[in-house]
């Protein structure tokens, strides 16, 4: 008999299995590029096909949520709320430490009820183009570069096989790409197009790559069909 | 035969003095006496064939088919009792199933013939059967290419470029002989041809014979003796044989498959044509 | 997991303990009681803009069925609800809470709209709407189209009872969503005129309506721009009732009863002219009345006895 | 709503209760084991995704694209899940695909069998529904024993006596119907409604009314295809069509459909968000 | 990106799996209803067509009544793959009797077969809902409903599965309580198997000789006799329409007893009325009608007497029983 207190409260919100996603953000001279898929998915049904994961947060700030979107959307709201507040007290930009922070606080405080996974990235002029990740139940993680999300998982060996220090803005971003499409080609959860955005001092500049140009690679032996092996009638002697 | 009657011919299980199985040699007297079977080799492809001896006008035509099916690309003809070489063949396509299912591919020729001599072996190790009335002619085309071979009454197997089993074999494999020392091979297209004309000229010999044959094991109306004789003065009539061939080729997607019909009539005009033209000659 | 106590200090937020409880209690009962639903159709999509020609623009679409559990609720109800002049908001899941939800933040858009001397914007709807949706945690079951047009164009968001929010040109949401997005996804196109918006809409609907069976009935449909709103109430009528075979109306006296009582209704009393809080007005007489007295009262009738 | 073909042969929530949303909320809790059923089966592992079938004037067509995923891994990405079976019957299945090749190993040496025996004996070969009778037995068979076939298969063809097409399809749980058009696991909601609206569109309601041509069934197919690689995230753009006839079955190389993403350019954010 | 919160899996493996790893469960629950309705020479089995799983429609037309014999059909309702397996094998058993006897089975000894056979799977049950109708071998039109493991009884009407709790009280009111024995067959088989149609008449008798008072005398005294009285033949079977009084000086009604077209106008309006108010309900219905031998075809057959949209046609004999079937069909709602 299942008592009362075995219950299990970590059910109120699952609305489904698979929590899905790639995302990813890279530092480089001068700047950040950040990049997700477009895919936000109901169990197997894919209830927005273009949804855009990158999310403004401040000026030169922004995140890319993975997990919950309903969680991460709250999140980032709040977050945004408060980097408007930072600037409007303080006025200046808050760095993007600053905004990472208030994402790890709001993530670890409520670990229990958020399933979060977010990538803060900007560009600060303390720092410059800097990029933090805060997995899932909280914790700031600076990295070069960082992956998130269900699909990452694909490509972690692409990315510590492929990444060099130096690099440019545009080898960055031919980076993002290829990783992103290479997850997304093997996770379901994962799809549609890829969003990447540059922010550096200057500009925040928007890229899209459709899902019919996402860059390929192998997909399978070409299947080929045919006419159906058929044996001919015998014939009656 | 000198030891018939002495009493080792009884069971299967039990030797002669001098070392023989004398129901096996039995059996191979019921091969002996029963219509010929011909497989050929050719160079893109196996034949095989047999001329069906038609005891009676009323069989329907075409059937009781001497050749079977054993998978896609493997035939077998049996010369000899008829039932025997049904069940065999029943046999023949469960070793077959039997491979598939366990490896996935497609049995050899040789791996099956080996399984159903086996099979055939066992029948002439126990007291409580006989052996199998019939030599088994296996052909097929492989991943080693086309393969013949043949499965005698003892279990014994072996392997041809050509062969024939069945009554009149000694000639029909010496006219295999002829049609393998052709400069280049054949093609299994010359080899229906040839074929055709061996079991054509081979029947019209043995027809008679057949229905003697047919006769001894059977009550027969005084109408079917007059037909008998008929046939033999009269080669216009209905004959008193069919041709069956089947083969496995580029031309039936390297499945067994009956040779066309419309081809099998060609061999057999030509057979027959040049049935009558050595008979002219002679 | 143990179920989290109540409030407690400057825990601020929902307490969802009583949810474990009850899911406790209805496992025992064999089940909790089931509202209303509405497995239900319900599209939306923009229109108009680009080299149409034609004003910016959204049109929504539902089917009017409403079930509980298996049965039909309602064969034509109104899932199109008003959230303010310029703004609408179809409604599936749960009834109750998607009619809750669309009044509440109807009213909090008109009182912001007076407090603003503005009309509201589409995305202060959406952000009220998913704000209170998340404060919930999924266990106010709206899923929400929205859609409307203010002064920064036309906009249109789906808002889901987790509180995630879309912003999409075609939208849909309900049961019969995957057959409606099916259609969309064949035959969306943008910029489109008015009149080809409204019949993609209503063949999404149409869609829902005879391939879901939580989906059914008729099509609504309304049409928001910068003009105003048309509701087109019962758009397209596709499954009228026919004709029954049979006439069911009972013969006067098909009800046995096993007593017969007969009262009469009919009261006699006094009309006094009083005056007000007693005090004596000019060319007014009064006369004290009997408490009691009148229709009900002790004396008043004679109830069966 | 979970498709996938791990739910398959789940309880479904009564129907009372169902919840498209939280489909967990109301599906009932498992029973302590020694009430539930013994259970010696697997769960599907490496799975196909919805196949698709519509009859058309003189033949019947079948879709399925070239995907095998791993849970939510696309796995192996040149999977065929057309399987011509004779001269003029194709399955098609979506679920296990252990089971699937199973299932054809066993279809193909009846076949070779029927085939081998056709030589000596007259008997006439196997019609499709001959197959997708066999088919039926043997899913409601399996289910019977608690030993599922874990898939859910159509079967087109061509009946040689009839001169008619024939469209069927089978289950786990050994449901059978047929329908001029038809749609397994998520096709049944994306790309049904799709089919149902052509078909009808010529035909009527009735199904008196004229089929469509071949090349109309092969246009609302690739419009279903791309719809559902659009809609559900186990499907990929590359699959194959199969087409019956009384000529035959022709399987068709892999395609791709073309796909429209171009609104999504601008698009910002999930709200208020403009940058 | 997951629209609904989701927790690592590790955080909750033993939950992760969650519900979908129960075992399989081998049973499904494909909708529709069905319903007969038993006259006194004939009987109407009738069901709708469509079949569908959860809120999906899987094909708008699958049957689900079968004609068994010449006067006998049935009707199952439930799992469909259970009921065309089971219906399978009754026609196998009845074939088997036929090269057996060489006569077809009666109605009754079906009834008991089947019921014999639903049993034979009681710990893994048909999850099938069995309406069988026909005419027995005295001429009468009889109904006989199961439930999934077996048990069963002869009614004057039945109506089972998705809408039976709407159709039911509706026959009730409109044909007549449904039940003509209240004895459980299988506690007294003898009377089960013998006596129905004679107990009827038995019964009928017993009405008028209780020459129940005319129903104009409104005297709140007699009322109330009469209620007693109906009450104090609950045990046996019920004469008057459920809840209504007949008209003054009307003959009683008799349980089995209306004319075939009110009987097809009601099984219309029932399914009609059924599609309007139940999702599982709809697309096109399906009337067998079977009329005992030499009865008339007139008020079938007959000019005017089916409705616009309904399509008639009469089901070959399989024996030689003379009884014969026919087959009305009609299309319903599709939403």
């Amino acid at each position: 008999m299942e008592g009362i207190n075995t219950v299990d409260l970590m059910r109120l919100k699952h609305g489904e299995v698979n929590l899905g996603t790639s995302i990813m953000a890279v530092r480089f001279e001068g700047g950040v590029v950040i990049g997700a898929d477009t895919r936000t998915t109901t169990g197997s049904y894919i209830a927005n096909r273009v949804t855009d994961k990158l999310t403004h947060i401040h000026d030169r700030i922004y995140c890319c949520r993975s997990g919950s979107a309903a969680d991460t959307q709250a999140v980032a709201d709040a977050v945004h709320q408060h980097a408007q507040l930072y600037a409007a007290i303080y006025g200046e930009r808050p760095p993007v430490a600053t905004v990472a922070a208030l994402f790890e606080k709001l993530c670890y405080d409520n670990k229990d009820q958020l399933s979060a996974g977010i990538i803060v990235a900007g560009w600060d002029k303390e720092k410059g183009g800097s990029v933090y990740n805060i997995p899932l139940g909280g914790g700031t993680f600076q990295q070069p570069w960082a992956i998130g999300g269900s699909g990452s998982t694909y490509v972690y060996g692409y990315c510590d096989a492929t990444y060099q220090e130096g690099w440019g803005e545009a080898e960055t971003l031919q980076f993002v790409k290829n990783t992103l499409a290479l997850a997304m080609a093997r996770d379901g959860s994962s799809g549609g197009c890829i969003r990447m955005c540059v922010i550096t001092e200057d500009k925040v500049e928007r890229h899209f790559v459709p899902g019919n140009e996402l860059p390929r690679f192998w997909e399978g032996k070409e299947v080929i069909g045919g006419l159906a092996q058929t044996t001919k009638p015998v014939a009656a002697a | 035969m000198s030891s018939i009657g002495t009493g080792y011919d009884l069971s299967v299980s039990t030797y002669s003095p001098d070392g023989r199985l004398f129901q096996v040699e039995y059996a191979n007297k019921a091969v002996e006496a029963a219509g010929v079977a011909v497989g050929l080799r050719c160079t893109d492809g196996i034949i095989l064939g047999v001329e069906r001896l038609l005891h009676s006008k009323l069989l329907v035509k075409g059937a009781n088919r001497r050749i079977q099916s054993v998978d896609e690309h493997i035939g077998m003809a049996t010369a000899g009792l008829l039932a025997d070489g049904k069940h065999l063949g029943s046999r023949a396509r469960d070793e077959a199933a039997n491979f598939r299912e366990t490896y996935n591919a497609p049995v050899t020729v040789q791996v099956l013939s080996d399984r159903i001599s086996g099979y055939v072996q066992a029948y002439t190790c126990y007291g409580s059967v006989r052996p199998f009335g019939i030599s088994t002619l296996v052909a097929g085309a492989d991943k080693t290419g086309p393969r013949l071979f043949c499965i005698e009454p003892s279990g014994v197997f072996y392997g041809y470029r050509a062969c024939a089993v069945g009554k009149g074999r000694a000639l029909a494999r010496t006219e295999l002989e002829k049609v393998l020392a052709k400069e280049g091979g054949v093609s299994v297209r010359e080899g229906v041809m040839e074929v055709a004309r061996m079991l054509s000229g081979l029947a019209s010999y043995l027809a008679p014979l057949a229905i003697s044959l047919s006769r001894s094991t059977a009550v027969e109306s005084v109408k079917n003796d007059v037909l008998a004789i008929h046939l033999v003065h009269d080669d216009n009539q209905d004959k008193a044989f069919e041709l069956e061939m089947t083969w496995v080729c580029e031309e039936s997607g390297m499945k067994h498959a009956a040779v066309p019909a419309d081809l099998l009539a060609e061999a057999e005009e030509k057979a027959k044509a040049a049935l009558e033209e050595g008979m002219e000659e002679d | 997991m143990a179920a989290k106590g109540p409030v407690e200090g400057s825990s601020i937020g929902f307490d969802f303990s009583n949810y474990a409880r009850n899911e406790f209690l209805g496992q025992r009962l064999n089940g909790l009681p089931k509202a209303t639903s509405t497995g239900t159709t319900i599209v939306g999509l923009k229109f108009g803009g680009g080299d149409s020609g034609e004003e910016e623009g959204i049109c929504l679409g539902a089917d009017t069925r409403a079930t509980g559990g298996p049965i039909v609720a309602d064969k034509n109800c109104e899932k199109i609800h008003y959230l303010a002049p310029h703004m609408r908001c179809c409604g599936a899941g749960t009834a109750a809470d998607t009619e809750f939800v669309t009044n509440l933040i109807s009213s909090n858009l008109e009182l912001h709209a007076l407090s603003q001397g503005r009309p509201a914007r589409i995305v202060t709807a959406m952000t009220m709407l998913k704000q209170y949706l998340f404060r919930y945690q999924g266990h106010v079951g709206a899923y929400l189209v929205l859609g409307g047009v203010d002064s920064t164009g036309a906009h249109l968001f789906t808002v889901h009872a987790h509180g995630s929010t879309d912003k999409l040109p075609y939208v849909t949401m309900g049961s019969g969503s995957l057959a409606a997005m099916a259609v969309f996804e064949s035959a969306f196109k943008q910029n489109m005129k008015r009149q080809e918006a409204i019949d993609l809409v209503s063949r999404a609907i149409r869609s829902g309506v005879f391939n879901d069976l939580g989906s059914g009935s008729n099509v609504d449909v309304a049409v928001i721009t910068k003009a105003g709103t048309e509701m087109l109430r019962n758009y397209e009528m596709p499954n009228e009732r026919g004709v029954k075979s049979r006439n069911y109306k009972f013969r006067r006296g098909t009800t046995a009863w096993t007593k017969e009582s007969i009262r009469s209704l009919v009261v006699s009393e006094d009309v006094r002219i009083t005056s007000g809080a007693g005090k004596e007005q000019p060319g007014v007489e009064v006369r004290p009345v009997a408490i009691g007295a009148g229709p009900g009262g002790e004396e008043g009738m004679e109830v069966d006895s | 709503m979970n498709h996938h073909p791990a739910a398959w042969g789940r309880p479904l929530p009564a129907s009372a209760s169902f919840d498209m949303y939280n489909p967990q909320f109301s599906a009932p809790k498992a029973a302590p084991a020694h009430q539930m059923p013994v259970a010696h089966t697997q769960q599907p592992l490496v799975t196909g995704t919805s196949v698709l079938g519509i009859k058309f004037d003189g033949g019947v067509m079948l879709a399925a694209d070239n995907l095998a995923s791993y849970g939510s891994l696309a796995r192996f990405k040149d999977i065929e899940r057309l399987h011509p079976l004779g001269p003029h019957t194709v399955i098609a299945a979506a679920g296990d695909m252990s089971d699937f090749q199973w299932l054809k190993k066993e279809l193909n040496a009846i076949l070779r069998e029927e085939q081998a025996l056709s030589l000596t004996d007259s008997h006439p070969s196997l019609s499709p529904s001959n197959i997708y009778d066999f088919l039926a037995n043997l899913f409601y068979a399996r289910r019977s024993k608690m030993n599922p076939v874990w898939n859910a298969v159509l079967v087109g063809g061509w009946d040689r006596v009839k001169a008619e097409t024939f469209l069927g399809y089978v289950d786990l749980l050994g449901t059978t119907y047929s329908a001029p058009t038809l749609a397994t696991g998520f096709g049944a909601h994306i790309a049904q409604p799709l089919l149902r609206e052509a078909f009808e569109a010529k035909a009527g309601t009735d199904g008196k009314g004229p089929l469509m041509t071949q090349q109309e069934a092969t246009a609302v197919l690739d419009d279903c295809m791309k719809v559902l690689f659009y809609r559900d995230a186990r499907s990929m753009n590359k699959y194959q069509i199969a087409t019956v006839t009384k000529d035959g079955v022709v399987i068709s190389d892999s395609k791709s459909s073309e796909t429209q993403w171009g609104f999504a350019e601008d698009l910002r954010g999930y709200g208020a968000q403009t940058q | 990106m997951a629209l609904y919160a989701e927790h690592p899996a590790s955080a909750h493996d033993a939950h992760a799996a969650g519900p979908t790893q129960h075992a399989f469960n081998p049973y499904s629950d494909n909708g529709g209803t069905i319903l007969a309705i038993a006259g006194k020479d004939f009987s109407v089995i009738a069901g709708d067509t469509r079949q569908s799983e959860g809120y999906s429609i899987q094909t708008r037309y699958a049957r689900k009544v079968w004609q068994l014999t010449d006067n006998a059909v049935l009707a199952t309702n439930g799992f469909a793959a259970d009921g065309k397996n089971f219906v399978k094998r009754v026609k196998q058993r009845l074939e088997w009797y036929q090269h057996a006897h060489h006569k077809q089975m009666p109605l009754r000894a079906i009834a008991r077969m089947i019921q014999t056979m639903l049993y034979g799977r009681r710990f893994f049950p048909y999850y099938v809902y069995n309406i069988l109708g026909g005419i027995e071998e005295d001429g009468s039109g009889a109904v006989y409903s199961f439930d999934p493991v077996g048990s069963y009884e002869r009614e004057a009407c039945r109506a089972a599965g998705a809408a039976q709790s709407l159709v039911q009280p509706f026959l009730d009111n409109q044909v007549s309580v449904g039940i003509l024995l209240h004895f459980s067959s299988h506690r007294h088989p003898s009377i089960c198997s013998f006596v129905p149609s004679a107990s009827l008449r038995k019964h009928t008798i017993v009405t008028n000789d209780r020459q129940f008072p005319p129903r104009h005398d409104n005297s709140t005294r007699y009322l109330g006799v009469f209620a007693m009285e109906a009450l104090s033949l609950a045990l046996t079977p019920q004469i008057y329409f459920k809840n209504q009084v007949p008209e003054p000086g009307a003959a009683p009604f008799i349980p089995g007893n209306l004319p075939l077209s009110t009987v097809l106008g009601l099984v219309v309006d029932s399914f009609t009325s059924a599609t309007e108010r139940h999702i599982e309900v709809g697309d096109g219905l399906e009337v067998f009608v079977v009329m005992n031998k030499g009865r008339t075809t007139d008020d079938l057959l007959g000019e005017g007497q089916l409705a616009e949209g309904m399509e008639i046609e009469e089901l070959g004999a399989l024996g030689d029983g003379g009884e014969r079937t026919f087959l009305v069909k009609r299309a319903l709602k599709r939403d």
